[in-house]
């Protein structure tokens, strides 16, 4: 009997039972529902608007609350950045609200670290308890720290922790993010500076190195939606995209050409149709002469063998891109690589002008009084790397972790981690850091808490849109800006004077109402509820029309950090490169355990429930594989078995893992499902630069693997045959 | 002369179990007697031997293990079984669309054989009704056991209520409701006509509360001319009237697929082809009776050669004419070309079918056609082997019209594939066991020969009339 | 044999009779006892008593799909000053001390499995009063359903006011 | 659409434009949290029992590197002369006098006859009772029957919805017009790609749409007479 039979066997599958059984009458009990209170009336939807947090784009939403339960979210049609639409992720956010496997309150830890016994503490005891931790950092010792780990760089938690980590004498906050391409607001991520922008509806012709920017770079969202009125409105002739990248994503499935370059090769790409550009005087802006010999090296006949992209590709492709009418390059290479990008804009011109590079002039301004939004400078940035170096040099007493599972990202740091005498996890779920903690005080999920987050839309300016709980607390849990707060009270002096603040509430409707007075609306009150109503204020900008004057505002020194290579060295046992990439919707594994999201097939392979490997068929049939065999791959850092998956949009001798499974922990949908990629990779590549690939064999293992697909499973099946 | 003939059966005296193990004598010799030929048709129902209750038991056993399997599907939902998206029917269809082409062994044969007095009928008739019966209330079980809420399956029944729902009559699956409705009822009728002077002599026979029930069924027979008048044209109009309804009841169940617009079910022809090959595994499965009742009942004299012989070249006919039906209705295919019947065409012919497919054609022509046009072979032993293996060629057939089409659904992007669960595999050898089961029973409660229409088409030795109609049976004995 | 025909008539009819209360009994109770004894008559038909009309309590009738059964707030309204002494509003204002709905049983409902979506809001607009439905339950002391709610009872109401009788109205 | 109205009733039909439909999936979500579809979880899923009502068909055309793809996002086309409704032995499928092709849970017997007959394969069967774990099921729609098992299921147009707006529009004493009645799919598409309303009002957005000369249908050739008009790839 398979174990789900059991379960429906023995009863345990109660939703169901109280949902539909008839026995004992449940509906005549149900009389409370029916109940008005000062909230809800029965019968009727209140919308609720708040942010989307299941990523940093930061989409409006409004929430459809009925008699004390939250059922739908949808996007905010008034808010710029996502005008009404929402994602897929962002659509299954009522699940993690929801999730059966959330922490129901803190807990200390009982047994050794990993035993996964727990026992349930109150709020104070907890609060306490860490307080006498941070007390016990000698001030005077050099190597004594405590350490705040997030993904947050902005909003209330930045804002506080920054706050309580500086007071609290050797206190770091340190940000860590996993996939720089989710709105990350640093330069890595574009090319340029943060609140840069990128008006693809008004472009022409787009060249896209390996930016997935429908759906996982940047503000996928927005980006979406300029890429629909991109396609073509009334009006409009219909734009032309080209994506480059290894590996057929969902948004080069949606290009009109694809081009895939040997993996790490995407820069001498753009730097081909660059030098083809200037060769042929197709340059528009006038200071781009000068680059003509430096450009010398990168020409397409002397990189096509590295880059395996014919000639006459470059030079057709780089003669559209200069004399389309709006061009644009979009990348998301690595930060030393980017350059070759923005060079591509600088050549046809197109900085701050329409279906260009949107780069704001006054975005030092935006954020008024209110510098919780700024992004914080003083944070250290963390990777593996940096992360071991530091502990060499710091002894380290007390982590405390927020929404971030480095163990699950970089499994080898699971050792290291081990060796800090104390941590805290503020995490919602049980994932594989919060297994090792002494100390669990579980966050708010996105709907009950508190926040702001600011987002710049193609429109101009910028946009703080309010997290706001949208329905009551679910959970025993707090916000952790909340238990921030009360731990700066508890330790008192210095924190409690660098964070006067009740809660992360007041902070909120301070920095809020603030922001709305400095961007026209003068009355606190008014602006404060106006905001809480609509979910959103924006500070408005035209942009400017601007150019490149001389060749030194290009920084030429941009083009000196590259090499005419291919990224990887050749590896005589490792025949093939695998590469990691972040999937349509599992982001940094962080929505494994939502059960919408795992059986949502994946737009291009269709699969569900799992992870696999992407292998081309001809490399599949020199290696005698068949779709749904079990096989190991392995790098010289480590391996994993996972089911092949044959797929016609890769490069041969390429394969490709979805990041985001394989969790071992993290709650009944997520645990022991695939296989984690991470450990293929040395842990110093798992930074936050680059999505990681390796030279790497596929080795047939006995078996087959368990592959669910929702449409065929047959390759030569997935053809359309009408 | 009949009467006389019944008033001699029922002063015949008590069936003696020795004279079930009488001495053999050919057709060719004189009259047997009525006592004789009493103790040897009405031994299985005295004297059923051990073998009798073990067929009972394991068959009941078979079924009790479906009935279990049943109550674990009713229990949890159809998700027991391997059906799924696209593959919403499989085995449950298939074995409903098998059992009531079984059915068309009985009524329809012997009605034919009736209405044209084919006189080597006598001692298959009732056989065939038998089967008939059984095999349709077999059927008939899967539309309701197939439902996905089979508690409700009477809103197939229109009946007046106060919401004013009504059934669908557009509806094909509403026509099947009403054709196999009234195919058992005529077919229970058919059977049951020709069981009344049966019924009387063994309500003469037997004693006791038998005796009483025997009676009640028996409704009042006493062989007066009338009755006997009365019976044989009540007999000769059923056997009219029930061929029209067997064909129509197989034309349905088959448009229940042609009247879809899926690949190579959409087919004009299905009518005729399913109505043929139903009648082809209805002969196969008549033959595969009458060979095991004749030697589990010792009825060698009753069930002759001959029988076999005429019935084998039945189901040779039947045979071309299934192959004939098959071969046209896959070469318009092949013909026609179009994306989606070459898909499911393909499977069948030469992808994850094919062994089935072509198992399928050596099972129903290439091994029995042969065999069965060489006399040879036309033997009781012959015709057994050929009909065993049409029974399994037929249920595979159904199988391969069902499942292909319904993996290969237009877009391809929903290919599927289907795979049987122990459920189904549990309720498809439960519908076997069953169906033994139910035939077992009814040779223990009723003579499997018609004991009177036997006797009618004996000669009447003393009184001097003419013997045996139709072929004499040496020739065969011999061959 | 007369006599036996008879007896077995009678025995049927009275295991179907039976058969029927009994089912109807495990079924929806017609006037299930309420946590108080609200008295519907007192408040709305007695000629000394306030004389309510039924919006005044069900309240969001013709806004939302559910009438609504008042918050205890609304009873205390009055209920804080009014008749303090009476047995029943004490009960009621012990569930208010505790901040409590009282425990209102269900007098007119459908099963979740029959599927409907039934609002009231536009049967309101269409003008229906609520005793075609309810009944009077301005005249009970304890509310009983008067009204048998079936489906054909609801096709019968749509039909002669010629309303669409679509599955896809109520179903879905 | 040819046939003569024949009541003031409105059609309800559907636009999808293929060129700006990127395939990202968001519908797939947005569908099933707003009409209560279950997870049937990883072993069912694994049997081709997973319940989408709405789904992106992705077709490969080429060979690397000259690979081409196509989504399609397919759903109930709402045919004017659906396949799935005279096979119903029970009505518990047909037609509405708004042209939706209806599908009543609660008269459902299971026969899967309808999906078997739907050359769009977008009939879902309930092979279990479907199950929430707690607390889940507090998301559920309110608005939506939650199906059990042995029943048949597909989109609705999110019939809610669409009764919702007309009683919007009906409390305003007007006709419904566009943006009314906006299906979950529609309202979170990122690309503006999926347009909805009434094909009756020769004004509407989608009327004006379907007759683009890049408007096609599923499967034309059935004579099926979809409602959901496809707009072709551009180019």
């Amino acid at each position: 009997m398979k174990r789900r039979e059991f379960i429906i066997l023995s009863g345990v599958g109660a939703t169901s039972a109280s949902l539909l059984s008839a026995c004992g009458h449940p509906e005549e009990k149900l009389i409370p529902a029916f109940i008005p209170d000062e909230e809800f009336v029965p019968g009727i939807d209140y919308w609720k608007a708040s942010t989307c947090g299941m990523c940093p784009a930061g989409c409006g939403i409004i929430v459809r609350t009925r008699e004390h339960k939250a059922n739908k979210i949808e996007g905010n049609p008034f808010h710029p950045v996502n005008r009404g639409a929402l994602c897929a992720r962002g659509q299954a956010g009522l699940e993690v609200l929801y999730n059966p496997d959330r922490i129901k309150g803190p807990m200390k830890r009982v047994g050794e670290r990993g035993d996964g016994k727990w026992e349930e503490i109150s709020w104070d005891e907890g609060i306490k308890m860490l307080a006498d931790k941070l007390r016990e950092v000698d001030p005077t010792a050099y190597n004594d720290q405590a350490l705040f780990v997030t993904t947050d760089s902005r909003g209330v938690t930045a804002h506080v922790g920054h706050r309580l980590m500086e007071a609290c004498r050797k206190g770091a906050y340190v940000v860590w993010p996993l996939f720089n391409e989710v709105g990350a607001e640093t330069s890595y991520s574009t090319g340029y500076r943060s609140a840069t922008v990128f008006d693809l509806a008004n472009s022409t012709y787009l060249i896209s190195f390996g930016a997935r920017f429908l759906e996982t770079w940047h503000s996928p969202v927005m980006y979406s939606q300029a890429y629909g009125e991109f396609r073509g409105s009334s009006g409009k002739t219909r734009g032309r995209f080209i994506h480059v990248e290894p590996r057929m994503s969902m948004t080069a499935a949606n290009a009109d050409e694809w081009l895939a370059p040997t993996p790490g090769t995407e820069y001498l790409v753009a730097l081909g149709l660059a030098q083809v550009i200037v060769r042929e005087n197709l340059y528009k802006s006038p200071a781009s002469a000068a680059f003509g010999n430096e450009l010398g090296e990168y020409a397409p006949e002397n990189t096509a063998a590295i880059t395996d992209i014919p000639t006459e590709k470059f030079i057709r492709l780089a003669r559209e891109f200069a004399k389309a009418e709006r061009p644009l390059a979009i990348g998301a290479l690595p930060a030393n690589a980017m350059p070759a990008v923005t060079l591509l804009n600088t050549l046809v011109d197109n900085l701050n002008k329409k279906g260009g590079v949107l780069l704001p002039s006054r975005h030092n301004e935006y954020y008024g009084p209110l510098k919780m939004l700024a992004p914080r400078d003083s944070f250290m940035e963390l990777s593996h790397t940096k992360f071991a170096e530091a502990r060499k040099m710091h002894a380290w007493r007390v982590m405390m972790i927020h929404r971030f599972n480095p163990v699950f990202a970089t499994p080898a740091i699971r050792e290291e981690i081990l060796t800090i005498p104390f941590i805290a996890s503020f995490s919602t779920f049980m994932d594989e850091t919060t297994e090792l903690a002494d100390l669990v005080l579980p966050d708010h999920s996105d709907l009950e808490r508190w926040d702001l987050k600011s987002s710049y839309p193609t429109s101009g300016g910028m946009v703080v849109s309010v997290t706001q709980p949208v329905i009551e607390l679910q959970c025993n849990t707090r916000q952790t800006a909340d238990v921030l707060l009360a731990l700066a009270r508890d330790l008192g002096g210095e924190a409690a004077a660098a964070l006067p603040y009740e809660s992360a509430e007041e902070i909120v409707k301070k920095g809020a109402a603030d922001f709305a007075a400095h961007w026209g609306q003068p009355d606190a009150e008014t602006a404060w509820s106006e905001l809480a109503e609509r979910g959103f204020a924006a500070a408005v900008e035209e942009f400017r029309a601007n150019t490149y004057a001389t060749k030194d505002q290009l920084n030429t020194t941009l083009l000196s950090g590259l090499q005419l290579k291919a990224a990887l060295e050749e590896d005589p046992d490792y025949p093939l490169t695998a590469l990691i990439y972040e999937q349509l919707w599992q982001g940094d594994g962080s929505f494994a355990n939502l059960p919408a999201l795992q059986e949502l097939p994946d737009p291009m392979t269709s699969a569900m429930w799992g992870a696999w490997v992407e292998i081309n068929p001809q490399t599949a049939q020199s290696l005698g594989l068949k779709d749904g065999d079990l096989v190991d791959v392995q790098t010289r850092t480590g391996a994993v078995r996972l089911p092949a998956l044959l797929y016609p949009g890769i490069r041969p001798n390429v394969v490709a893992i979805p990041f985001g499974q394989g969790h071992l922990a993290y709650g009944r949908y997520a645990n022991q499902r695939g296989a984690n990629p991470a450990s293929l990779f040395p842990p110093s590549q798992s930074g936050p630069h680059l999505e990681s690939t390796s030279r790497a064999r596929v080795v047939k293992a006995a078996g087959r693997g368990e592959l669910t697909r929702f449409g065929t499973e047959l390759q030569e099946q997935m053809e359309k045959r009408r | 002369m009949l009467e006389l003939e019944w008033i001699a059966s029922k002063h015949a005296g008590r069936v003696r179990s020795q004279d079930a193990r009488a001495p053999k004598y050919t057709m060719a010799d004189k009259r047997p007697s009525d006592s004789k030929i009493n103790s040897d048709l009405l031994a299985p129902v005295n004297h059923p031997g051990w073998g009798w209750y073990a067929t009972v038991v394991v068959s009941g056993l078979v079924v009790l293990a479906a009935v279990g399997a049943l109550g674990y599907q009713f229990t949890l939902g159809l998700g027991v079984w391997g059906i799924n998206r696209p593959v919403f029917w499989a085995l449950d269809i298939t074995n409903f669309v098998f059992w009531i082409g079984i059915s068309h062994a009985g009524t329809l044969i012997s009605a034919i054989l009736r209405v044209t007095g084919a006189e080597w009928r006598r001692p298959v008739t009732r056989c065939a009704e038998a089967i008939t019966v059984f095999a349709l209330m077999i059927g008939a079980m899967f539309p309701i056991i197939h439902l996905g809420r089979p508690w409700f399956f009477y809103w197939l029944v229109p009946y007046p209520n106060e919401r004013g729902l009504w059934p669908n009559f557009r509806s094909p699956l509403a026509w099947d409701f009403f054709a196999i409705n009234t195919y058992l009822l005529g077919s229970i009728i058919y059977l049951y006509l020709p069981l009344i002077p049966d019924l009387a002599l063994l309500r003469d026979k037997s004693r006791g509360a038998l005796r009483r029930i025997y009676g009640v069924f028996s409704l009042g027979w006493r062989g007066t001319q009338l009755q006997w008048d009365r019976l044989e044209r009540a007999v000769r109009v059923m056997a009219v009237v029930i061929i029209p309804v067997a064909v129509s009841v197989h034309t349905i169940v088959s448009w229940d697929f042609a009247m879809t617009i899926r690949p190579m079910w959409h087919s004009t022809m299905f009518g005729p082809y399913f109505v043929a090959g139903a009648i082809f595994s209805g002969i196969a499965a008549l033959i595969l009776a009458m060979a095991i009742i004749r030697r589990v009942f010792h009825l060698e004299e009753y069930l002759r050669p001959i029988h076999f012989n005429n019935l084998g070249l039945l189901l040779l006919t039947m045979s071309l004419i299934w192959f004939y039906f098959t071969f046209g209705e896959y070469l318009t295919s092949w013909y026609g070309n179009e994306p989606e019947e070459m898909a499911v065409f393909n499977s069948k012919i030469s992808g994850p079918y094919a062994p089935l497919f072509w198992g399928t054609v050596v099972c129903c022509f290439a091994i029995p056609a042969p065999m069965l046009a060489i006399k040879r072979f036309r033997t009781i032993k012959g015709t057994m082997i050929a009909s065993a293996l049409v029974v399994i060629g037929m249920w595979f057939e159904r199988f391969l019209i069902i499942v292909p089409t319904l993996t290969h659904p237009r877009f391809t992007f929903n290919w599927g594939s289907y795979k049987p669960t122990w459920v189904e595999l549990t309720l498809t050898a439960g519908t076997f066991g069953y169906f033994v089961l139910l035939y077992a029973i009814f040779t223990r409660l009723f003579p499997i020969i018609a004991v009177w229409e036997y006797k009618e088409g004996l000669p009447l030795g003393e009184h001097g009339e003419p013997t045996i109609v139709g072929t004499p049976d040496v020739e065969y004995e011999s061959a | 044999m007369k006599r036996l025909t008879k007896s077995v008539v009678v025995v049927c009819a009275v295991v179907v009779i039976i058969g029927i209360v009994l089912l109807r009994a495990s079924g929806k109770p017609e006037a299930p006892r309420q946590p108080i004894e609200f008295d519907h008559w007192q408040h709305v038909t007695k000629e000394e008593g306030p004389q309510l009309e039924c919006t005044f309590c069900h309240e969001n009738v013709d806004k939302s799909s559910h009438a609504t059964i008042p918050n205890i707030i609304t009873c205390m309204g009055c209920h804080e000053s009014i008749l303090t002494e009476s047995g029943e509003v004490q009960k009621l204002a012990a569930f208010a001390e505790r901040k409590e709905q009282p425990p209102w049983r269900r007098v007119y409902w459908h099963e979740p499995e029959a599927n409907v979506f039934y609002t009231h809001k536009p049967h309101i607009r269409a003008g229906l009063e609520c005793i075609t439905c309810h009944g009077k339950v301005g005249e009970m002391h304890r509310v009983r359903r008067e009204v048998d709610q079936t489906m054909g009872w609801c096709i019968d109401c749509h039909r002669t006011r010629s309303v669409s009788i679509d599955c896809y109205v109520c179903h879905r | 659409m040819t046939e003569e109205r024949k009541s003031n009733k409105p059609r309800w039909a559907m636009v999808i434009d293929l060129d700006r439909c990127t395939g990202c999936e968001a519908c797939v979500v947005a569908c099933r949290v707003e009409n209560n579809i279950p997870t049937v979880g990883p072993e069912e899923a694994a049997k081709g029992r997973s319940i989408n009502w709405i789904r992106i068909e992705r077709y490969f055309e080429g060979e690397f590197p000259d690979l081409k793809v196509k989504f399609m996002p397919v759903l109930c086309q709402h045919c004017e002369e659906a396949p799935c409704e005279p096979v119903c032995p029970v009505y518990a499928t047909y037609h509405t006098d708004e042209g939706l092709n209806a599908q009543v849970y609660n008269r459902c017997v299971g026969t899967r006859y309808c999906a078997n007959n739907c050359p769009y394969t977008v009939r879902f069967f309930n092979f279990f009772d479907p199950k929430w774990d707690a607390p889940l099921d507090k998301a559920l729609n309110p608005e939506v029957s939650v199906r059990t098992r042995g029943v048949m299921e597909k989109c609705t147009f999110c019939i809610q919805r669409i009764r919702k707006g007309e009683e919007k529009a009906k409390d305003e004493g007007r006709e419904v017009r566009d943006g009314d009645v906006v299906p979950a799919c529609v309202q979170t598409c990122t690309t503006k790609a999926m347009y909805f309303g009434n094909i009756a009002d020769p004004e509407s957005e989608v009327s004006r749409l379907s007759k683009s000369n890049r408007a096609s249908r599923l499967l034309e050739d059935l004579g099926t007479k979809p409602k959901v008009i496809y707009l072709n790839k551009g180019d």
